[in-house]
Order: structure tokens, then C-alpha cells, then sequence
């Protein structure tokens, strides 16, 4: 982890609808950073807004260092970061957090993404087919307008299956994207699945998951305020290893990658 | 012209610099690392311990507010055993005096914590944390009742043979009344201010933000009303002030020191700028070679004599 | 779908909506007429008054803070009298009721200005400003002792026949306590909050940047401090509540009606942006509408219920 | 007086080091605006800076309907100002306040600036001029760099003499504005002295005027909260006509013009 006060930004796309990439050129990011780990980015040099706003390395380029964020308006921070042009700044503290645990050679892996919950899964579905691993991707989204990364999927997914859901059909099943895991856990040995999207979705994953006796990892959020451990603002409550006591771990240190096995469902959505 | 002398007394402890860190905000130190040096800072004080470990309050426990935070941790905290066991050893490392904040429900835990401490070697002084605004017994009770805060102060200074600094609250009708008392009760120092009770509503969910309801008001939004506590208890109470509320830079860190802070301590400015508590050291240096002033200590209370 | 009722009624008055302007900071309303068409707010709260005329502090007045200004005008104004012959007559041409504010440094002095406004026609109710930070005597020692308080209270009442809308200061260890003592003194209503006690530092001067040295935080840095206020005293007392403090825009206004306010006032705000109060009634009615509210009242204390 | 919530910046242009001159086009301003009043400039929409800053209309183009403010970074909200370009938009409301009181056709009129206090006396010169009236222009700064409207000021002054001081004696005489008024006024007949500059300047051209039994308005400058009269926060101590009782008045609204003899100088400097 590293203060990179002056980080500059090489390019700024917008996706979809509220939807954008924002890239910036840094090899030493690009050199630490795991999926699943988050940057913490410092907006505005001034007060407004105040608080740094954590966001997920959605792609790294090794060759060219570059870095990609991908984010949703939702706020006033998000709605100025999309008015952040190429050639302006940006304040990153970074990689943070315990990202995920790839899986060993040949495992069968799945990814399970809903709507921005695809961020830091397409750093580790590029991260898997560097290593040969091409695991099936369930992608949902509310609508096709939703599922704008689903080529650049496919192309890194290789042989392996990409299937979509959309919650008005307009684009492949009209159903949760959690329905998809349902049949796939049905009809196929599958040993490791990493979910990232919203907390309804990911506390139906992780059911599914005890259902089925397989493995899983999910990226949580939280409110943050320093995103290194030292506030306890960010904490979500955890079951211990053997599943017994409970207790608050902090997203931003011990996660956001947690054992789905591990969260306590109550405090969600 | 020779560098100018940073260093300040506070409470017999002698400081490198007037900057320290304000408790919770930095927890035991090693999270922030990789960013500071500890040993450049005047004194680490770490996250307010509780005797026995505390879960804090269930989330969201921070929201932001216009030029602020609110937070609502609620004390969570290892507890001071293992404080001892496993933060405080990295701490000793560093030349840098650690400053201990303790918080209890009872005067009993607070004197059963501060001996525990004082027995330890690597503790430099305890802060008392009679002002959390953020759990429901305990905290703030103590910090807004004047014979109750005389009564713990009183009580850990004899339990410990330790510099004792108390820590005020703001949500008092006379912040100055309370020093007085704290002061006659046997306090070395006084940190000032703690949080300001605020909240915040989702006009969507229709409901308060924070899952504690009300929570404590921090950052830039409020250095006006902790300049002014720290100039009014300047006034009214001879003892060395440690300063906080809204420090973002060595700009707002004069603004206490001329108010009266002898010290001052660097919150939530920390979530911003990792290293915004090294910056304000070099920019209060840079300030007195600008200003041809060759001790820090000339500044402490210097807008009194205007 | 027709449009959403924003009517709500303080202390007796029927107000066309719930937004009203901050005394203090409107003036008389005319300074205000070039941008707001005053028959379109729910109420105009004049600048405190005074029996006799005051001149107020010696400048600089006010100072800038991160979202926030301090102010120390010292209750300038041209006493009753004058307000009655001066600007009153001004004000009736408007359907928008008038509520007076006033101060004193003593009981009679309440006394006998709400006297001769209770006689005036067009004055519709008094606001007692018993939190003003910024005048030596009087004004803010009501505000923070709940025997003062009541005392003023019964004796304005006794002494007009008006509405009395009681204003609080947030500069109290318990608001709930001071607003128990003023409705069992028979307030009408309560307006909450006043400005909390601040200061800022010249730094190369090396003086208080006012000239009255302490002055009133006022604008959204203390909105998470007024929110909070409205709420706990929602839940001590049943009196209608006008909720200020940060007001800046209709989802602010929003906030402090589901923390309990029935009405809200506008203040810094209007510094800013000379039309906030309009475009704050014309932004609740759309909050109402988007969300399928037929009537404001609603969503009064909404948030305590979730 | 009125509100323009959105007026386009026509040009922002760097005189010298720190001092700026910013343009936006506005008949209606351009229409209503005297010499001497100022708009009250909202610098950005969010809460930085949180106060709106007044400025001196500086120079009115009647054909163009484009009005400059000229200004000189001091603090944060002129640094905020400066950095806003052509195309961007401002949020203003004047224009304000009470401006010079025009002389009567033929008087013998004198200028004297301080510093950046050429902003307002600007605008009165382009007005004198278009009625054929051409003034004794007095212009002080602390050095030559400072000056750097002096051409523009002499076009305009046409046949009568503009006289220049600074503090360095970098160009013109090496005095104190205030000199060349005393010389001035010892040895020629001026019926009225239009001032604006550092209240300490300001205060000797007062005590000059008095000594010499000359008219003269000086422009104020006082810290506003609203601008339109409202809050009291900008009151100078004042004299009343019979110089008997002393009262606070607002710049914004009784100003920022006032009489030199009215105005009660222990309140500066
Ligand atoms: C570890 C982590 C990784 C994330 N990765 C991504 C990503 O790759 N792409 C993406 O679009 N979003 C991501 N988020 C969510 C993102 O941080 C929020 O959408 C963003 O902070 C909203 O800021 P705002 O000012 O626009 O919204 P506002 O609602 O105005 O924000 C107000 C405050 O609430 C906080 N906040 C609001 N929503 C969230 C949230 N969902 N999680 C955490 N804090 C929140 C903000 O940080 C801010 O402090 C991530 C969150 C976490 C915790
Ligand atoms: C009627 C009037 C006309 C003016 N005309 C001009 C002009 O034409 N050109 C020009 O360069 N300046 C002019 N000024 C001064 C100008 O308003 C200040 O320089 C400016 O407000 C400074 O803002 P800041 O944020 O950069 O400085 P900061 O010091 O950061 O400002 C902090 C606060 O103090 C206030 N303030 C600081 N200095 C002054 C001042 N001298 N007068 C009033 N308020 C002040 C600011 O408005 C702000 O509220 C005028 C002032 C007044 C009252
Ligand atoms: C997240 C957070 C946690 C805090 N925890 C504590 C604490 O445990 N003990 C304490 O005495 N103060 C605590 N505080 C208060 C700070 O020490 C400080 O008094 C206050 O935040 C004002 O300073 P600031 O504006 O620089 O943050 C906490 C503040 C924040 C923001
Ligand atoms: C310049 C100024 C003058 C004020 N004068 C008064 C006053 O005369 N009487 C009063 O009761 N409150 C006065 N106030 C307080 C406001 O009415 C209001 O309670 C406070 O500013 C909080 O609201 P705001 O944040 O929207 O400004 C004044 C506030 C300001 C900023
Ligand atoms: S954000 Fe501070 S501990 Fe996680
Ligand atoms: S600035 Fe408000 S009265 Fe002049």
C-alpha cells in the first residue's frame, strides 16, 4: 500500500448511462495490485467532498501500467469524478484491502457479477486467464443498457461460458442473476465462486453456496472513512473460521473479499 | 538563522513538536505507518480503550456531512489487556511518547484500565475520554457532569502515577466550567474538543443515516467552536492545552496554538491526507522561519494580546 | 394527481407552507423583495428586536468558516418603535404573516416590546430570541439558564396576546431540558437552533478576525448539530417545532421535517443564493409529488418511525 | 438589482502578476450599472467558498453590452476566480449599492487610486470622459508592475494630465499617492476628488480634503454576508450630514460610496 498523491488521469469513458472507466498510467499500482483490493481516491483537493471514495481495480494493463476504475454515479462524489477529465489529478492511497484468493491450477471456478459488482471480477477473470483458468461468468444486470463489458468478457473468457441475465429480459434470461448460479451448481461440479454486486443478491449467493457445500468469496462495501484500518468506520460483522462467534471485521483491512461462509447476513439490505 | 525550536512541554512530557494524533482517528498507530514516520509526530495517541474489549455500534457508523463526518464507532476496542499484548510492543520502537486514551462506563473501570496502563512500560501519559458522544452509558456522562468528571479525574490520578490528560466535550452549556473542575480535581493537561452531537436523516429510507442514530461531528466544520473552547479555557484554567477539532493544516494548527493549545492533535484531516499530520509539523516549522520567530511556545495564546 | 398540501399550522397560524426565513437574515423582507415574492413564503421572521434602537458590535461582523460563516453583528437594529412605523407598514401589503423577533437584556425589556408589537396590527406572532451568542448581557444568558427562560417566557405571554415562539440556543448541555422548561412556561412553539459560539483566528495578525472576538457558526457546517437538536426535542415535548440551520436546499428542509420539524427557516442560505426560500418550497412540493405525498404534514417526525 | 444566476465568462485576462480582469457580456447589467457599484459575485455553486465576493464594476462597454471586473488574488475565493475560463459561468446579483455621485457639467474633477482601487474609478473615468469631462487621474502602486493600466487610463483621460506614483519609485514619482494630491490640490482649483483604494490611503486623502475645504467620495470596502442589505455584517462607522452623531451604515446599500467627511477613520487601518 502507497500514497500516490498525484496520480494522472489518462483517460475518462463513459460506458452507459451513469456508468464510466476511468484510467490512469501507474506501474507501481499495476505491480502491487491484486484483484479484488480497492484504491481509495481522494476526489477534490478540497472539502467538497470530504471523504475519500473506495473503488475496486476494475482492469490492469501490466504492459503499460495503466489502471482502470470502473464506477456508477450514485452521489455527489461519483458526479464529480465523472467531470474529471484526461490530463487532470487524482489522489489514490492504494491497492488496499485482502483481495481474493485465486484458486490452485485447474480448479472449476465460477464468477457471478450483478450490475458494477463486474469491477473487480473482470480484474480477476484477466487475472484467471493469464493463468490458463478460464471459469464460467454469470453476468445480471437490471438491463442490456447494463451489461455494456459483456464482449470484452466473453473475449477474455475465452472457451469458458459467459451467460447473462437481466431483470426485464431485455437482454439473455429474464431472471436474477443468482438463478443462473442455482443451474449451473445444479449441473456442474463447480469448486470456487467469487459474487460481487449488490447485498440481496450476494446473501442469496452465499445461501446457494451452503446449499451446494461449495466454496465461495464475495466483495462487500461499506462506509469508510481512512480505508486502512484505523477508524472502524467500515466494519461488517463476521462469523469466526468455526462459524461460531460473531464479531466486526473491517472491509477495508480484513476485506472486502470475505468467506461468503463467514458473513453475517442481519446487518444487510 | 538556526532552525526553530518545535518542541513544547505538556503535562511534564516533553514533545519533539506540537503535533499529535487525535484519538480514533489513528488507531494504535501502525495503520498509518506506511505513510508517517512516528517518530516525527510530538506524541501518538491511540484509540480510546475501554477494560474490557468493546464491539462498538452496528453500521453505518460514518456519514458525511458539509465540510465534516459524523461518526458513531461507539468505543470499539480490544480492551486494554490486549493492547498491551499486541499493539503497544510495536509502539515502544519509536522515540515518539504514546499517549493512552481510556473510556469506561464506571469509575471503577476507568481506575482498573489506568492502573493496568501505568504498570506498563511504553505509556507516557492517559488521556481520559470522558466525552464520547457515541455510547449509551458511560462517555458522555461523565463529560458533561462536572462532579463526575472531577470525580474520575480525581480517581485515576491517584490509581496512576501517570501524566493524566482529560479530554472535554463541546455539548456543554460552559466548557470553561468543566476545565475549572477538572482542573481543581487534579488533570496535568486538558484535550479539547471532542465530537459535537449531530445526525444525519436519508430522506429516501426515511430514516437516520447512522444505525446509532446520533452520532459525533468532526473535521473542518467545526474549528470555529473548538477555537473558541480552546480560547475561552485558555482564559479560565492555567493547564496546557492540547487542541483538535477541524486541524486540516498547519494554518488551522496556528490558529489553536494562537488561541492557547500549547499542542494540537490531527483527526479526521488524517482520512484525507495520510500524511497531514507530518505536513502541518513542516508547515508550522516553515511558519515561525517565515515569521522570524525562533519558539513555538512565543505563539501559545499570542491572539490574547492583541 | 392534484398538488400535494404543503399548509401546515404553528402555534395557531395557518401557514401556506412550512418554509419560513431565519431571523437575522432576511432583514425586514423588503432588502429581499427584488428576488422573492414574499406572498409566496409561509412566513417572514423579521431581525430581532430590541426596545430601544441597538448599534451592534464593531466590525469585521462576520468571517467565512469551511460551510459555515461566524457572525457578530450584536443585534443592530432600530428598536420597535421605528420597526412599527418603519417597516411594518411595508410588510402588511403581503398575504405572508410577519412573526417579530425580539431581545432583551431584560425581562421588561421583553416585556414591553412585546407589548407595543402585541398592539400593532399585522404582527401575527413573537419570536423570543433568547440565544443570541452575540451580546454581552442579555440575549444568550436566557438562553442557557432554564429558570431565565421560563421567567421571560411566562412574562411575554402574560404580556401579549400573541403566539410565542420560543428560540433556542444550541450552546446547552441539554436542549430537551431547556425546551421542557419553556413549554411548561407556555411557549407555543419552538425555533431550533440558533447559532453555536465559534471564533476564528487572524493568523497574521495574530488577533480574532471579528471584532467582537467569539461570534455565531451559522450554515450547513452545523446542519448534522440542528438536525439532531429537532430530533431529541421532537420526542421531550409535543409543541410544534421550526427546524433552521443549514438549510440550503429542499432535501435539507426534507431532513429536519422527518426529524420532527413542522416548519423550517432559511438563513445563511440566503446569502448564497437570494432565492433559496423559493426554490425550497418548489422542491418539497416536487419531493411530495415524486413520492406520492398528498400533504406535508405527513412526513413531520417521519424518520422516528422506522 | 438583480439576480443573474448564470452569466458566461466572454474572457478572463492576466494584467499582472496576481491581478486579473474577467469579462462576461450583460446589456442588462451594462444598462443598469453607475460608477461606483459593485456585484456580488457567487465563485462556485457548491459550499467553496461559501459567501458570494464583491467587485467594483470595473469597465462597461455600452455598444457590446460587456462589463470587466478587475481583481486581484488575495485569498481563496480570487484564487477560485482566477482560475475560471472563457465559456465558464458566474452567478452575480447587482448591481449594488449607492455609486459616485456624477460632477455637474465643467467642475474640476480629480482620480486618485490606490492600487487595485482603480477598479471602480475606472468605470467613473469612461463615464466623465463620454460627458466631455476630463479629470485629473492620480494613480499610486506600490511598484511599476502594478501600473499596468496606466495607458489605458491616459487614452481615456484625453487632454487632462494622469500623474503617476509608486512606492518603489519603479515608475513615476517615488511618493505616496497621496502627494501628488497635496501638490495638486495646492496648486489648482478641484471641486471634487473621487478616491478608492487601501483604507490607509484613503484616510490621508480624507484629512487633505478637509484641509483644503474639498469635496470628495471615497469607496469603501467592507467584509458582506448577503449584499442587499439584509444582515448588517458590512457597517462602517459614519458621521451624519451635520457631522454630529456617529452611526453604522452598510457598504452594500448606504455604499460602498460615501462621503470622504462622513466617514469615522478609527474603524480602519
Ligand atoms: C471496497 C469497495 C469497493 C468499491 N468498488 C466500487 C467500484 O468498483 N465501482 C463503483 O461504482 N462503486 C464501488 N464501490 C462503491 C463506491 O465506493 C460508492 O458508490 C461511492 O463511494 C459513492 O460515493 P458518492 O459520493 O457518489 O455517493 P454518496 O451517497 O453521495 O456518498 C456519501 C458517502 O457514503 C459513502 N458511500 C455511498 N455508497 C457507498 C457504498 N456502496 N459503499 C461504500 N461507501 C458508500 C460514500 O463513500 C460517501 O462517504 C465500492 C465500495 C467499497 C467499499
Ligand atoms: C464594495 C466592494 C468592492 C470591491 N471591489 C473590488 C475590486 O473591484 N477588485 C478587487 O480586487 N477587490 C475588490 N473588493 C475586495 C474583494 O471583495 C476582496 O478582495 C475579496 O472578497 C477577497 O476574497 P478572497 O476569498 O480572495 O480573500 P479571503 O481573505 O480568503 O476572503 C475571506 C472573506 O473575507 C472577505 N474579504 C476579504 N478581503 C476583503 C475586502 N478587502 N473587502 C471585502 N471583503 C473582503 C471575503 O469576501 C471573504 O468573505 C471589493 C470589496 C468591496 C466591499
Ligand atoms: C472516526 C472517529 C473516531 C473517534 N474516536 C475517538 C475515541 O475513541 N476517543 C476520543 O477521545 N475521541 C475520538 N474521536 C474524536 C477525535 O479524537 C477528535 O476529538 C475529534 O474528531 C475532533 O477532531 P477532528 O475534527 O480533527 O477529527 C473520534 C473521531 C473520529 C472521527
Ligand atoms: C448574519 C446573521 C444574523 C443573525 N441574526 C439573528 C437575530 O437577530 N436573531 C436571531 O434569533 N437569530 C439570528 N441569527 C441566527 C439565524 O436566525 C439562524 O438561527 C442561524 O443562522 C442558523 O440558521 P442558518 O444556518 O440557516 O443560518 C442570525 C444569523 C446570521 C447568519
Ligand atoms: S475505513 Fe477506517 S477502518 Fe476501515
Ligand atoms: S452585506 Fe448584508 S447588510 Fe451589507
Amino acid at each position: 500500500m502507497r500514497y500516490f498523491p498525484a496520480v494522472e488521469i489518462s483517460r475518462q469513458e463513459k460506458l452507459a448511462a451513469d456508468c464510466y472507466r476511468i484510467s490512469f498510467i501507474s506501474p507501481e499500482i499495476a505491480g502491487l495490485a491484486r484483484p479484488g483490493q480497492f484504491l481509495h481516491v481522494r476526489i477534490n483537493p478540497g472539502l467538497e467532498p470530504l471523504l475519500r471514495r473506495p473503488f475496486s481495480v476494475h482492469a490492469v494493463n501490466q504492459r503499460t501500467g495503466e489502471i482502470a476504475l470502473l464506477y456508477r454515479v450514485v452521489g455527489r462524489g461519483t458526479r464529480l469524478l465523472a467531470q474529471k477529465k484526461k490530463g487532470d489529478l487524482l489522489d489514490l492511497i492504494g491497492p488496499l484491502g485482502r483481495g481474493f484468493t485465486l484458486p490452485a491450477a485447474g480448479q472449476n471456478v465460477a464468477l457471478v457479477a450483478g450490475g458494477i459488482g463486474i469491477a473487480p471480477l473482470y480484474f480477476l477473470l484477466q487475472t484467471l486467464a493469464g493463468a490458463g483458468n478460464s471459469p464460467d461468468v454469470l453476468l445480471g444486470a437490471r438491463t442490456a443498457g447494463e451489461l455494456f463489458l459483456a464482449s470484452e468478457v466473453r473475449e477474455l473468457a475465452g472457451k469458458a461460458a459467459v451467460l447473462a441475465a437481466t431483470d426485464d429480459g431485455s437482454y439473455g434470461h429474464r431472471a436474477p442473476v443468482t438463478e443462473l448460479l442455482a443451474k449451473l451448481l445444479a449441473e456442474k461440479k463447480v469448486e470456487i465462486v467469487y459474487a460481487c454486486g449488490p447485498a440481496a443478491m450476494l446473501k442469496v449467493v452465499a445461501s446457494l453456496l451452503e446449499q451446494y457445500g461449495v466454496d465461495g468469496e464475495i466483495s462487500l462495501e461499506e462506509r469508510m472513512g481512512c480505508g486502512v484500518g484505523a477508524c472502524l468506520s467500515c466494519v461488517c460483522k463476521m462469523r469466526d473460521k468455526k462459524g461460531q462467534d460473531v464479531s466486526y471485521r473491517r472491509v477495508c483491512l480484513e476485506g472486502p473479499v470475505f468467506k461468503a461462509r463467514e458473513v453475517v447476513w442481519q446487518d444487510f439490505g | 538563522m538556526r532552525k526553530p525550536s518545535l518542541t513544547v512541554e505538556i503535562a511534564g512530557l516533553k514533545l519533539k513538536n506540537p503535533v499529535l494524533t487525535a484519538s480514533g482517528t489513528f488507531g494504535f498507530g501502525a495503520e498509518y505507518t506506511p505513510f508517517v514516520d512516528l517518530n516525527r509526530l510530538g506524541a501518538v495517541v491511540v484509540k480510546s480503550l475501554t477494560l474490557k474489549p468493546r464491539e462498538g455500534n452496528s453500521p453505518p457508523r460514518i456519514v458525511e456531512t458539509p465540510a465534516g463526518i459524523l461518526n458513531s464507532i461507539g468505543l470499539q476496542n480490544p480492551g486494554v489487556e490486549r493492547f498491551l499484548g499486541e499493539h503497544l510492543p510495536y509502539l515502544r520502537q519509536f522515540s515518539t511518547p504514546v499517549i493512552v486514551s481510556i473510556a469506561g462506563n464506571t469509575i471503577e473501570e476507568y481506575v482498573a484500565a489506568a492502573e493496568k496502563l501505568a504498570g506498563a512500560n511504553g505509556v507516557s501519559a492517559l488521556e481520559l475520554n470522558i466525552s464520547c458522544p457515541n455510547v449509551k452509558q458511560g462517555g458522555l456522562q461523565f463529560g458533561v457532569d462536572p462532579l463526575g468528571a472531577a470525580e474520575v479525574t480525581r480517581a485515576v490520578k491517584r490509581a496512576a502515577d501517570l501524566p493524566v490528560i482529560v479530554k472535554l466535550s463541546p455539548n456543554v452549556t460552559s466548557i470553561t466550567g468543566m476545565a475549572k473542575t477538572v482542573a481543581e480535581a487534579g488533570a496535568d493537561a486538558l484535550s479539547l474538543i471532542n465530537t459535537l452531537s449531530g445526525m444525519a436523516i436519508d430522506i429516501y429510507r426515511r430514516r437516520p443515516v447512522l444505525g446509532n442514530i446520533t452520532g459525533g461531528l468532526s473535521g473542518p466544520a467545526i474549528r470555529p467552536v473548538a477555537v473558541r473552547a480552546v480560547w475561552e479555557v485558555y482564559r479560565a484554567v492555567k493547564l496546557p492545552l492540547i487542541g483538535m477539532g477541524g486541524i486540516a493544516c498547519a494554518a488551522d494548527a496556528i490558529e489553536f496554538i494562537m488561541a492557547g493549545a500549547r499542542a494540537v492533535a490531527v483527526g479526521t484531516a488524517n482520512f484525507l491526507n495520510p500524511r497531514a499530520t507530518i505536513e502541518i509539523v513542516k508547515g508550522i516549522e516553515r511558519y515561525l522561519e517565515e515569521n522570524g520567530i525562533g519558539d513555538i511556545n512565543e505563539l501559545v495564546g499570542a491572539a490574547h494580546s492583541f
